[in-house]
Protein backbone atom coordinates (compact mmCIF):
# COMPACT_ATOMS: atom_id res chain seq x y z
CA UNK A 1 0.00 0.00 0.00
CA UNK A 2 1.41 3.50 -0.72
CA UNK A 3 1.47 5.89 2.08
CA UNK A 4 1.30 9.81 1.50
CA UNK A 5 1.75 12.18 4.35
CA UNK A 6 1.85 15.82 4.22
CA UNK A 7 2.60 19.37 6.19
CA UNK A 8 3.69 19.18 9.97
CA UNK A 9 3.80 15.05 9.43
CA UNK A 10 5.60 14.89 6.56
CA UNK A 11 8.48 16.86 7.99
CA UNK A 12 8.63 15.62 11.60
CA UNK A 13 8.48 11.93 10.23
CA UNK A 14 10.70 13.37 7.20
CA UNK A 15 9.16 10.86 5.15
CA UNK A 16 7.05 12.17 2.41
CA UNK A 17 5.73 8.63 1.58
CA UNK A 18 6.33 4.87 2.37
CA UNK A 19 5.44 1.35 0.87
CA UNK A 20 3.51 -0.91 3.37
CA UNK A 21 2.24 -4.37 3.36
CA UNK A 22 -0.89 -4.09 5.04
CA UNK A 23 -2.93 -7.32 6.29
CA UNK A 24 -6.07 -8.46 4.90
CA UNK A 25 -8.74 -6.72 6.57
CA UNK A 26 -6.64 -3.75 8.10
CA UNK A 27 -8.33 -0.57 8.92
CA UNK A 28 -7.11 2.85 8.24
CA UNK A 29 -6.69 2.80 12.65
CA UNK A 30 -4.46 0.23 12.13
CA UNK A 31 -2.06 1.57 9.95
CA UNK A 32 -2.19 4.62 11.62
CA UNK A 33 -0.87 2.31 14.47
CA UNK A 34 1.89 0.67 12.31
CA UNK A 35 3.18 3.85 11.52
CA UNK A 36 2.82 5.20 15.20
CA UNK A 37 5.16 2.12 16.41
CA UNK A 38 8.13 3.09 14.01
CA UNK A 39 9.30 5.27 16.59
CA UNK A 40 8.97 8.85 18.49
CA UNK A 41 8.72 11.15 15.78
CA UNK A 42 5.89 8.78 13.92
CA UNK A 43 3.99 8.32 17.41
CA UNK A 44 4.43 12.52 17.68
CA UNK A 45 3.03 13.36 14.01
CA UNK A 46 -0.06 11.07 14.33
CA UNK A 47 -1.34 10.44 17.47
CA UNK A 48 -3.68 13.69 17.65
CA UNK A 49 -5.16 15.73 15.19
CA UNK A 50 -4.75 13.95 11.98
CA UNK A 51 -7.13 13.42 9.22
CA UNK A 52 -7.07 10.81 6.60
CA UNK A 53 -8.05 9.99 3.40
CA UNK A 54 -8.38 6.63 1.19
CA UNK A 55 -7.76 7.06 -2.58
CA UNK A 56 -7.83 10.67 -2.57
CA UNK A 57 -11.20 10.69 -0.91
CA UNK A 58 -11.70 11.43 3.05
CA UNK A 59 -12.66 8.97 5.39
CA UNK A 60 -12.87 7.99 8.88
CA UNK A 61 -10.33 5.15 10.61
CA UNK A 62 -13.14 2.46 10.36
CA UNK A 63 -12.39 2.44 7.12
CA UNK A 64 -11.03 -1.23 5.48
CA UNK A 65 -8.05 -0.83 3.06
CA UNK A 66 -6.24 -2.95 0.93
CA UNK A 67 -2.62 -3.50 -0.77
CA UNK A 68 -4.38 -1.28 -4.13
CA UNK A 69 -4.74 1.75 -2.05
CA UNK A 70 -3.48 5.00 -1.33
CA UNK A 71 -3.70 6.20 1.99
CA UNK A 72 -3.09 9.80 3.23
CA UNK A 73 -2.60 11.77 7.06
CA UNK A 74 -2.53 14.82 6.91
CA UNK A 75 -3.60 18.00 9.55
CA UNK A 76 -6.40 20.06 9.49
CA UNK A 77 -6.30 22.49 6.36
CA UNK A 78 -5.06 25.61 6.50
CA UNK A 79 -5.46 26.98 2.74
CA UNK A 80 -6.99 29.96 1.13
CA UNK B 1 -16.31 25.98 -14.57
CA UNK B 2 -12.22 25.72 -14.13
CA UNK B 3 -10.09 24.65 -11.07
CA UNK B 4 -6.52 24.77 -11.23
CA UNK B 5 -3.27 24.65 -8.94
CA UNK B 6 -0.20 26.03 -10.03
CA UNK B 7 2.87 27.49 -8.37
CA UNK B 8 3.03 30.19 -11.21
CA UNK B 9 0.96 33.62 -10.68
CA UNK B 10 -1.94 34.81 -12.37
CA UNK B 11 -3.30 37.22 -14.58
CA UNK B 12 -6.44 39.36 -13.34
CA UNK B 13 -7.24 39.92 -17.20
CA UNK B 14 -6.49 36.32 -18.66
CA UNK B 15 -9.02 34.26 -14.79
CA UNK B 16 -11.99 37.07 -16.00
CA UNK B 17 -11.83 36.70 -19.70
CA UNK B 18 -11.80 32.99 -19.62
CA UNK B 19 -14.46 33.29 -16.69
CA UNK B 20 -16.65 35.16 -19.05
CA UNK B 21 -15.68 33.32 -21.81
CA UNK B 22 -18.73 30.76 -21.76
CA UNK B 23 -22.08 29.94 -23.23
CA UNK B 24 -24.46 31.35 -20.94
CA UNK B 25 -22.22 34.75 -20.94
CA UNK B 26 -24.81 37.11 -22.25
CA UNK B 27 -26.65 36.10 -18.94
CA UNK B 28 -24.41 36.75 -16.81
CA UNK B 29 -25.48 40.55 -15.47
CA UNK B 30 -22.80 39.96 -12.43
CA UNK B 31 -18.84 38.98 -12.17
CA UNK B 32 -17.48 38.89 -8.65
CA UNK B 33 -14.15 38.11 -8.13
CA UNK B 34 -12.14 37.25 -4.72
CA UNK B 35 -8.47 37.83 -5.09
CA UNK B 36 -6.65 36.14 -1.50
CA UNK B 37 -3.14 37.99 -0.58
CA UNK B 38 -0.13 37.23 1.77
CA UNK B 39 -0.31 40.03 4.47
CA UNK B 40 2.89 40.80 5.59
CA UNK B 41 2.11 40.45 9.28
CA UNK B 42 -0.16 37.68 11.21
CA UNK B 43 -0.85 37.80 15.00
CA UNK B 44 2.42 37.25 16.02
CA UNK B 45 4.48 40.20 14.26
CA UNK B 46 5.90 40.51 11.14
CA UNK B 47 6.31 37.96 8.54
CA UNK B 48 8.23 36.83 5.56
CA UNK B 49 6.20 35.53 3.40
CA UNK B 50 4.07 31.84 3.33
CA UNK B 51 4.62 28.47 1.96
CA UNK B 52 1.70 26.17 0.90
CA UNK B 53 1.97 22.42 0.67
CA UNK B 54 -1.11 20.77 -1.38
CA UNK B 55 -1.99 17.05 -1.96
CA UNK B 56 -1.86 16.84 -5.62
CA UNK B 57 -4.83 14.88 -7.52
CA UNK B 58 -7.22 15.25 -4.53
CA UNK B 59 -6.69 19.00 -3.94
CA UNK B 60 -7.28 19.58 -7.63
CA UNK B 61 -10.91 17.15 -7.19
CA UNK B 62 -11.75 19.14 -3.86
CA UNK B 63 -11.42 22.45 -5.12
CA UNK B 64 -13.61 21.06 -8.25
CA UNK B 65 -16.39 19.88 -6.30
CA UNK B 66 -16.46 22.67 -4.75
CA UNK B 67 -17.60 24.89 -7.55
CA UNK B 68 -20.04 22.24 -8.66
CA UNK B 69 -21.76 22.54 -5.28
CA UNK B 70 -21.61 26.71 -5.20
CA UNK B 71 -22.88 26.39 -8.84
CA UNK B 72 -25.84 24.34 -8.06
CA UNK B 73 -26.49 26.16 -5.07
CA UNK B 74 -26.49 30.12 -6.26
CA UNK B 75 -27.30 29.77 -10.05
CA UNK B 76 -24.19 30.72 -11.27
CA UNK B 77 -23.63 30.61 -14.91
CA UNK B 78 -20.26 30.20 -14.25
CA UNK B 79 -17.18 29.75 -11.51
CA UNK B 80 -13.41 29.48 -11.26
CA UNK B 81 -10.92 28.97 -8.86
CA UNK B 82 -7.15 28.92 -9.14
CA UNK B 83 -4.50 28.68 -5.84
CA UNK B 84 -0.94 28.76 -6.13
CA UNK B 85 1.47 26.44 -3.70
CA UNK B 86 4.81 26.99 -3.13
CA UNK B 87 7.21 29.67 -1.39
CA UNK B 88 5.10 32.63 -1.83
CA UNK B 89 6.42 36.60 -0.49
CA UNK B 90 4.56 39.13 1.11
CA UNK B 91 1.68 40.71 -0.89
CA UNK B 92 1.78 37.77 -3.84
CA UNK B 93 -1.42 36.96 -4.62
CA UNK B 94 -2.06 33.34 -3.47
CA UNK B 95 -5.78 32.24 -4.50
CA UNK B 96 -8.13 33.31 -6.83
CA UNK B 97 -11.89 32.70 -7.10
CA UNK B 98 -14.53 33.88 -9.62
CA UNK B 99 -18.49 33.66 -9.96
CA UNK B 100 -21.04 35.11 -12.75
CA UNK B 101 -24.50 34.85 -11.90
CA UNK B 102 -27.73 36.81 -13.12
CA UNK B 103 -27.99 38.74 -10.29
CA UNK B 104 -25.36 40.10 -8.28
CA UNK B 105 -26.57 38.93 -4.82
CA UNK B 106 -26.17 35.10 -6.32
CA UNK B 107 -22.61 35.87 -7.44
CA UNK B 108 -21.55 38.02 -3.95
CA UNK B 109 -22.77 35.23 -2.07
CA UNK B 110 -21.04 32.16 -4.10
CA UNK B 111 -17.89 33.47 -4.24
CA UNK B 112 -18.03 34.25 -0.70
CA UNK B 113 -19.33 30.60 0.32
CA UNK B 114 -16.70 29.37 -1.97
CA UNK B 115 -13.97 30.93 0.05
CA UNK B 116 -15.59 30.07 3.53
CA UNK B 117 -15.64 26.38 2.59
CA UNK B 118 -12.10 26.55 0.75
CA UNK B 119 -10.54 27.19 3.89
CA UNK B 120 -11.46 24.87 6.06
CA UNK B 121 -12.38 21.82 3.36
CA UNK B 122 -9.38 22.20 0.94
CA UNK B 123 -6.63 19.89 1.52
CA UNK B 124 -3.71 22.71 1.71
CA UNK B 125 -1.21 23.81 4.47
CA UNK B 126 -0.05 27.16 5.09
CA UNK B 127 3.28 27.79 6.81
CA UNK B 128 4.68 30.96 7.88
CA UNK B 129 8.36 32.01 7.03
CA UNK B 130 9.88 35.00 9.52
CA UNK B 131 13.17 35.46 8.60
CA UNK B 132 15.09 31.41 8.43
CA UNK B 133 12.18 30.47 10.91
CA UNK B 134 9.14 28.32 9.44
CA UNK B 135 5.40 28.24 11.55
CA UNK B 136 2.46 25.62 10.45
CA UNK B 137 -0.04 27.71 10.82
CA UNK B 138 -2.84 26.14 13.44
CA UNK B 139 -6.35 25.21 12.04
CA UNK B 140 -9.20 27.74 13.47
CA UNK B 141 -11.66 24.81 13.40
CA UNK B 142 -12.39 22.89 16.13
CA UNK B 143 -14.47 19.89 13.99
CA UNK B 144 -12.12 19.91 10.78
CA UNK B 145 -13.23 16.45 10.44
CA UNK B 146 -16.52 17.37 10.56
CA UNK B 147 -16.08 20.76 8.26
CA UNK B 148 -14.42 18.40 5.66
CA UNK B 149 -17.01 15.70 5.60
CA UNK B 150 -18.81 17.16 2.66
CA UNK B 151 -16.02 15.68 0.53
CA UNK B 152 -16.70 12.56 1.63
CA UNK B 153 -20.54 12.69 1.44
CA UNK B 154 -20.51 14.05 -2.20
CA UNK B 155 -18.54 11.92 -3.56
CA UNK B 156 -21.60 8.75 -2.87
CA UNK B 157 -24.13 11.01 -3.98
CA UNK C 1 -9.66 56.08 -3.81
CA UNK C 2 -11.03 56.63 -7.16
CA UNK C 3 -13.96 57.41 -8.75
CA UNK C 4 -14.92 57.66 -11.92
CA UNK C 5 -17.32 57.98 -14.86
CA UNK C 6 -16.41 57.32 -18.32
CA UNK C 7 -17.52 56.43 -21.80
CA UNK C 8 -14.69 54.31 -22.39
CA UNK C 9 -14.55 50.56 -21.52
CA UNK C 10 -12.31 49.92 -19.09
CA UNK C 11 -9.71 46.90 -18.33
CA UNK C 12 -9.88 44.44 -15.36
CA UNK C 13 -5.70 44.28 -15.10
CA UNK C 14 -5.59 47.72 -15.34
CA UNK C 15 -8.18 49.02 -12.08
CA UNK C 16 -6.98 45.88 -9.76
CA UNK C 17 -3.48 47.01 -10.27
CA UNK C 18 -4.62 50.41 -9.74
CA UNK C 19 -6.20 49.43 -6.56
CA UNK C 20 -4.14 47.59 -4.97
CA UNK C 21 -0.89 49.98 -5.46
CA UNK C 22 -1.39 52.15 -2.29
CA UNK C 23 0.51 52.51 1.06
CA UNK C 24 -1.44 49.99 2.85
CA UNK C 25 -1.13 47.39 0.06
CA UNK C 26 0.65 45.31 2.74
CA UNK C 27 -2.06 44.85 4.93
CA UNK C 28 -4.17 44.19 2.03
CA UNK C 29 -4.87 40.19 2.86
CA UNK C 30 -8.24 40.08 0.20
CA UNK C 31 -9.43 42.19 -2.76
CA UNK C 32 -12.97 42.04 -4.33
CA UNK C 33 -14.26 42.88 -7.51
CA UNK C 34 -17.88 43.25 -8.61
CA UNK C 35 -18.27 43.87 -12.53
CA UNK C 36 -21.52 44.60 -13.73
CA UNK C 37 -22.28 43.49 -17.33
CA UNK C 38 -25.17 44.20 -19.84
CA UNK C 39 -27.29 41.38 -20.06
CA UNK C 40 -29.43 40.54 -23.54
CA UNK C 41 -32.65 40.48 -22.05
CA UNK C 42 -35.62 42.09 -19.57
CA UNK C 43 -38.52 41.58 -17.85
CA UNK C 44 -39.68 42.13 -21.45
CA UNK C 45 -37.57 39.76 -23.58
CA UNK C 46 -34.60 40.42 -25.49
CA UNK C 47 -32.95 43.62 -25.82
CA UNK C 48 -30.09 45.04 -27.61
CA UNK C 49 -27.99 47.18 -25.45
CA UNK C 50 -28.87 49.91 -22.94
CA UNK C 51 -28.08 53.51 -23.20
CA UNK C 52 -26.64 55.27 -19.82
CA UNK C 53 -27.16 58.88 -18.53
CA UNK C 54 -25.60 61.19 -15.73
CA UNK C 55 -25.24 64.82 -14.38
CA UNK C 56 -21.57 65.10 -14.55
CA UNK C 57 -20.27 66.23 -11.09
CA UNK C 58 -22.88 65.60 -9.13
CA UNK C 59 -22.47 61.73 -10.39
CA UNK C 60 -18.59 61.67 -9.36
CA UNK C 61 -19.33 63.61 -6.17
CA UNK C 62 -21.55 61.10 -5.16
CA UNK C 63 -19.64 57.87 -6.19
CA UNK C 64 -16.64 59.75 -4.09
CA UNK C 65 -18.69 60.27 -1.32
CA UNK C 66 -20.00 56.42 -1.65
CA UNK C 67 -16.29 55.29 -1.31
CA UNK C 68 -15.63 57.33 1.64
CA UNK C 69 -18.55 56.01 3.56
CA UNK C 70 -18.07 52.37 2.98
CA UNK C 71 -14.14 52.92 3.75
CA UNK C 72 -14.94 54.08 7.15
CA UNK C 73 -17.67 51.42 7.79
CA UNK C 74 -16.45 48.22 6.85
CA UNK C 75 -12.36 49.40 7.39
CA UNK C 76 -11.17 48.91 3.84
CA UNK C 77 -7.76 49.75 2.94
CA UNK C 78 -8.52 51.15 -0.53
CA UNK C 79 -11.28 51.06 -2.59
CA UNK C 80 -12.63 52.49 -6.11
CA UNK C 81 -15.81 52.50 -8.53
CA UNK C 82 -15.28 53.24 -12.54
CA UNK C 83 -19.17 53.63 -14.14
CA UNK C 84 -19.81 53.61 -17.95
CA UNK C 85 -21.69 55.95 -19.58
CA UNK C 86 -23.63 56.69 -23.46
CA UNK C 87 -24.58 53.64 -25.74
CA UNK C 88 -23.36 50.25 -24.58
CA UNK C 89 -24.01 46.82 -26.20
CA UNK C 90 -25.10 43.42 -24.39
CA UNK C 91 -22.48 42.34 -22.55
CA UNK C 92 -20.53 44.98 -21.92
CA UNK C 93 -18.97 46.34 -19.15
CA UNK C 94 -20.68 48.94 -17.67
CA UNK C 95 -19.43 49.22 -13.71
CA UNK C 96 -16.44 47.92 -11.64
CA UNK C 97 -16.38 48.16 -7.56
CA UNK C 98 -13.68 47.25 -5.91
CA UNK C 99 -12.41 47.18 -2.33
CA UNK C 100 -9.11 45.96 -0.30
CA UNK C 101 -9.00 44.36 3.21
CA UNK C 102 -7.43 43.25 5.76
CA UNK C 103 -10.14 40.66 5.81
CA UNK C 104 -12.23 38.76 3.59
CA UNK C 105 -15.43 39.47 5.25
CA UNK C 106 -15.08 43.51 5.38
CA UNK C 107 -14.27 43.10 1.30
CA UNK C 108 -16.88 41.37 0.48
CA UNK C 109 -19.85 43.26 2.75
CA UNK C 110 -18.37 46.61 1.34
CA UNK C 111 -18.76 46.17 -1.72
CA UNK C 112 -21.88 44.20 -1.92
CA UNK C 113 -23.08 47.21 -0.18
CA UNK C 114 -21.36 49.61 -2.39
CA UNK C 115 -23.59 47.97 -5.60
CA UNK C 116 -26.87 48.45 -3.30
CA UNK C 117 -26.45 52.01 -2.59
CA UNK C 118 -25.25 53.10 -5.78
CA UNK C 119 -28.30 51.37 -7.43
CA UNK C 120 -30.37 53.18 -5.50
CA UNK C 121 -28.49 56.85 -4.80
CA UNK C 122 -26.22 57.79 -7.75
CA UNK C 123 -27.67 59.94 -9.99
CA UNK C 124 -27.34 57.65 -13.44
CA UNK C 125 -30.19 56.76 -15.52
CA UNK C 126 -30.89 54.03 -17.86
CA UNK C 127 -32.96 53.11 -20.81
CA UNK C 128 -32.73 50.21 -22.73
CA UNK C 129 -32.77 49.29 -26.53
CA UNK C 130 -35.12 46.87 -28.67
CA UNK C 131 -34.79 47.35 -32.02
CA UNK C 132 -34.99 50.90 -32.80
CA UNK C 133 -37.02 51.42 -29.50
CA UNK C 134 -36.24 52.84 -26.63
CA UNK C 135 -37.57 52.65 -22.27
CA UNK C 136 -36.67 54.15 -19.86
CA UNK C 137 -35.78 51.77 -17.20
CA UNK C 138 -38.42 52.39 -13.99
CA UNK C 139 -36.99 52.50 -11.18
CA UNK C 140 -37.65 49.42 -8.58
CA UNK C 141 -37.68 51.43 -5.15
CA UNK C 142 -40.86 53.33 -4.06
CA UNK C 143 -38.98 56.28 -2.16
CA UNK C 144 -36.14 57.32 -3.86
CA UNK C 145 -35.88 60.48 -2.44
CA UNK C 146 -35.30 58.60 0.83
CA UNK C 147 -32.74 56.72 -0.69
CA UNK C 148 -31.10 59.89 -1.69
CA UNK C 149 -30.88 61.49 1.58
CA UNK C 150 -27.64 60.04 2.28
CA UNK C 151 -26.51 62.74 0.02
CA UNK C 152 -28.11 65.44 1.60
CA UNK C 153 -26.99 64.46 5.13
CA UNK C 154 -23.44 64.02 4.63
CA UNK C 155 -22.86 67.07 3.04
CA UNK C 156 -23.89 68.55 6.16
CA UNK C 157 -21.58 67.10 8.45
CA UNK D 1 -30.80 80.53 -12.30
CA UNK D 2 -29.41 77.74 -14.85
CA UNK D 3 -31.81 74.57 -14.52
CA UNK D 4 -30.90 71.17 -15.76
CA UNK D 5 -33.13 68.42 -16.61
CA UNK D 6 -32.53 64.81 -17.06
CA UNK D 7 -33.35 61.19 -18.26
CA UNK D 8 -37.33 61.07 -19.53
CA UNK D 9 -37.68 65.00 -18.15
CA UNK D 10 -35.18 66.22 -20.61
CA UNK D 11 -36.55 63.42 -23.70
CA UNK D 12 -40.16 64.53 -22.67
CA UNK D 13 -39.51 68.68 -22.22
CA UNK D 14 -36.76 68.92 -25.38
CA UNK D 15 -34.88 70.67 -23.08
CA UNK D 16 -31.25 69.93 -21.66
CA UNK D 17 -30.55 73.01 -19.80
CA UNK D 18 -32.38 76.25 -19.80
CA UNK D 19 -31.46 80.05 -18.09
CA UNK D 20 -34.44 81.46 -16.11
CA UNK D 21 -35.28 84.36 -14.12
CA UNK D 22 -36.32 83.86 -10.25
CA UNK D 23 -37.76 86.06 -7.54
CA UNK D 24 -36.27 86.53 -4.52
CA UNK D 25 -37.17 83.94 -1.82
CA UNK D 26 -38.06 81.16 -4.53
CA UNK D 27 -38.05 77.81 -3.87
CA UNK D 28 -37.40 74.76 -5.93
CA UNK D 29 -40.99 74.28 -5.61
CA UNK D 30 -41.62 77.73 -7.19
CA UNK D 31 -39.53 76.69 -10.04
CA UNK D 32 -40.80 73.61 -10.74
CA UNK D 33 -44.46 75.02 -10.59
CA UNK D 34 -42.95 78.04 -12.98
CA UNK D 35 -41.53 75.61 -15.56
CA UNK D 36 -44.35 73.29 -15.58
CA UNK D 37 -46.28 76.53 -16.82
CA UNK D 38 -44.40 76.53 -19.81
CA UNK D 39 -46.30 73.57 -21.58
CA UNK D 40 -48.51 70.35 -21.45
CA UNK D 41 -45.20 68.54 -21.87
CA UNK D 42 -43.50 70.59 -19.29
CA UNK D 43 -46.67 69.63 -17.22
CA UNK D 44 -46.27 65.99 -18.06
CA UNK D 45 -42.51 65.70 -17.20
CA UNK D 46 -42.76 67.21 -13.60
CA UNK D 47 -45.97 65.99 -12.53
CA UNK D 48 -44.73 63.35 -10.36
CA UNK D 49 -41.63 61.29 -9.32
CA UNK D 50 -39.19 63.57 -9.60
CA UNK D 51 -36.47 64.69 -7.60
CA UNK D 52 -34.31 67.91 -7.43
CA UNK D 53 -30.90 69.28 -7.10
CA UNK D 54 -29.47 72.34 -5.81
CA UNK D 55 -25.68 72.84 -6.80
CA UNK D 56 -25.39 69.28 -7.21
CA UNK D 57 -26.90 68.19 -3.42
CA UNK D 58 -30.43 66.62 -3.32
CA UNK D 59 -32.95 68.69 -1.30
CA UNK D 60 -36.53 69.05 -1.25
CA UNK D 61 -39.08 71.11 -2.49
CA UNK D 62 -39.05 73.98 0.44
CA UNK D 63 -35.43 74.76 -0.38
CA UNK D 64 -34.56 78.58 -1.07
CA UNK D 65 -32.84 79.53 -4.18
CA UNK D 66 -31.48 82.89 -5.96
CA UNK D 67 -30.63 83.35 -9.16
CA UNK D 68 -26.28 81.98 -8.64
CA UNK D 69 -27.76 78.42 -8.15
CA UNK D 70 -27.82 75.77 -10.18
CA UNK D 71 -30.89 73.30 -9.92
CA UNK D 72 -31.92 70.37 -11.43
CA UNK D 73 -34.59 68.24 -12.04
CA UNK D 74 -34.54 64.40 -12.41
CA UNK D 75 -36.26 61.06 -12.11
CA UNK D 76 -35.29 58.27 -9.72
CA UNK D 77 -32.24 56.73 -10.29
CA UNK D 78 -31.75 52.95 -12.11
CA UNK D 79 -27.79 52.74 -13.02
CA UNK D 80 -25.66 50.28 -11.71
Amino acid sequence: MKVKLFAQIREVTGTESLEMAVPDDATIEGVRQALMAKGPQWQQALSANVLCACNQTLCDGNMVVSEQDEVAFFPPVTGG
Amino acid sequence: MFARVSEADFSQQALYDELCEHNQASQSGAVVTFTGRVRDYNAGGAIDGIELEYYPGMTESALQQLLEQATARFKLTNAGIVHRVGRLPNQAQIVWVGTCAAHRQDAFSAASYIMDMLKQSVPIWKKEWAGDTSTWVAAKGTDSEAAMRWLTDDKDK
